[in-house]
């Protein structure tokens, strides 16, 4: 079962690369409240930015008119991030695995690889106005101290 | 993003102090290493002790550098790794495109 | 005559005080990057925190279900904060003056006086949708500074 | 925010530490100055060196904390305070309300 719990926090931004940070200041914030650890609001805002920077670049084509919505919300035991582009869409099965040997010199293509590494999950949708949003969940406390004290 | 630029026994250091991410520090890291080729470096250190974080656009950029470097005859090494950012070559596998260092010495010793 | 330009970034928060601190990281942040110094920053900040505030308390009277929207940009030389609520609204003509003698003990009443004192202009007005929206300009360089340099 | 309580001199003294801002930090103080008087204080120094921020709820909190302890028949006064949280009391002339000291002991002293 999931039960979807205030804190909620929504942010739009044109599609510009400075904003990035901003994003990621946010999350900062936001998952240091909800008490995870440094290291980990690290990665996780790694993430967010490699899915903002998508949204900006693939999705938005930088376009500073189109806005990257991000949502912030918990979700259970999970702190669940959405990003959502105005962009044409992809086929996400379609994305090379950057680990190969013939794309291990290749300049792009990590992006999702950075996200799937450092969230517990990722999963793409199409939005109905047309667009990507892209949701990316990670546990809160790791499984064992949840199982723990249940 | 500010990137220093000295040289030491033949060797160009450039020292990035910041993010290496996508619309700033990716750039600047391009620019570097493209000034410090223009110049006629053929053996180029990167000291990244001062980055904090590195984006699959900096990331990218670093692979792009070697590449060139590399292409034209040259050598690109990296030392003194933040462990994030150890973290990210480990987790991607350039750890075993890059040769690392833990000192800038051992570094310049190397070329 | 006002040339609207991005950088634009929205964000909107459930009506809760602790995403207070939220906001005021996001501004800071914002305003750093359009070059206002660290006193300045401070300021401009707690008069966004006093109009969150009020549009969390007296606009959307706490309800977590309600949003309060945060919208930054920069309008020619002045950053703009408009902060937005689906309250009930109210006349700021009959807010009273925390400076009078009979007001100075009051607990309460310096909120809408913190914004004043700290921005360079403060407008109220309803939105059709119902509720108020306060729109705060703050400049970014001293008048002396942009004369000088024109 | 954390607020510590202790005593020196038959003077209770609370030392916040971080932003007295509505709904939390407003709150903190308004219970230590509430336990300080059930735990039959009467005089009552605020050090305010280690607050960052005041908002109009905090300093609101720290005019209902100096009425209730006056009207208690003890004393509140304020200690230390920060460039930022001075400019608030003069802003709001409330600096013509609150006794205030740049130490603990000349406070203490004036009791
Ligand atoms: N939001 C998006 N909208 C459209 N296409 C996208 C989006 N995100 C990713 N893609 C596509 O997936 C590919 C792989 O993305 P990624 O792994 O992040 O690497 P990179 O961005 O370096 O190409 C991109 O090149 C792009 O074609
Ligand atoms: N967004 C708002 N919606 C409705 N009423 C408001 C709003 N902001 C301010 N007010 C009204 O104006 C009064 C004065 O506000 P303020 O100066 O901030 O002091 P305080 O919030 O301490 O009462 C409030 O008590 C409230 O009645």
């Amino acid at each position: 079962m999931t039960v979807i719990e205030e804190p909620q926090v929504r942010i739009a931004i044109g599609s510009r690369y400075d904003h990035i940070d901003l994003i990621q200041v946010v999350v900062d914030d936001a998952l240091g409240r909800l008490g995870l650890d440094d290291d980990s609001r690290h990665w996780v805002s790694i993430a967010v930015r490699e899915a903002v920077a998508n949204a900006i670049k693939h999705g938005n084509q930088q376009d500073p008119e189109k806005e990257v919505l991000v949502e912030l919300s918990l979700e259970g035991e999970h702190a669940v991030i959405r990003v959502t582009d105005r962009g044409e869409g992809f086929d996400p099965t379609s994305v090379g695995d950057p680990l190969l040997p013939e794309n291990l010199l290749r300049p792009s293509g990590r992006g999702i690889f950075y996200m799937n590494s450092f969230m517990d999950e990722i999963t793409y949708d199409e939005i109905p106005e047309g667009g990507t949003r892209v949701t990316m969940r990670k546990r809160l406390r790791p499984k064992e101290a949840e199982d723990a004290s249940s | 993003m500010k990137i220093e630029a000295r040289n030491q026994g033949g060797v160009t250091i450039l020292a990035p102090k910041g993010k290496i991410t996508i619309g700033v520090g990716d750039v600047a890291l391009r620019q570097a290493v493209h000034e410090a080729l223009e110049a006629g470096a053929r053996n180029i250190l990167i000291d990244l002790s001062g980055v904090s974080t590195v984006d699959s656009s900096g990331v990218g950029e670093m692979v792009s550098a070697y590449t060139t470097v590399t292409n034209r005859g040259g050598k690109l090494k990296l030392a003194k790794l933040p462990s994030k950012v150890a973290d990210i070559l480990q987790i991607t596998q350039l750890i075993t495109v890059f040769e690392t260092f833990e000192t800038v010495d051992e570094a310049i010793k190397s070329f």
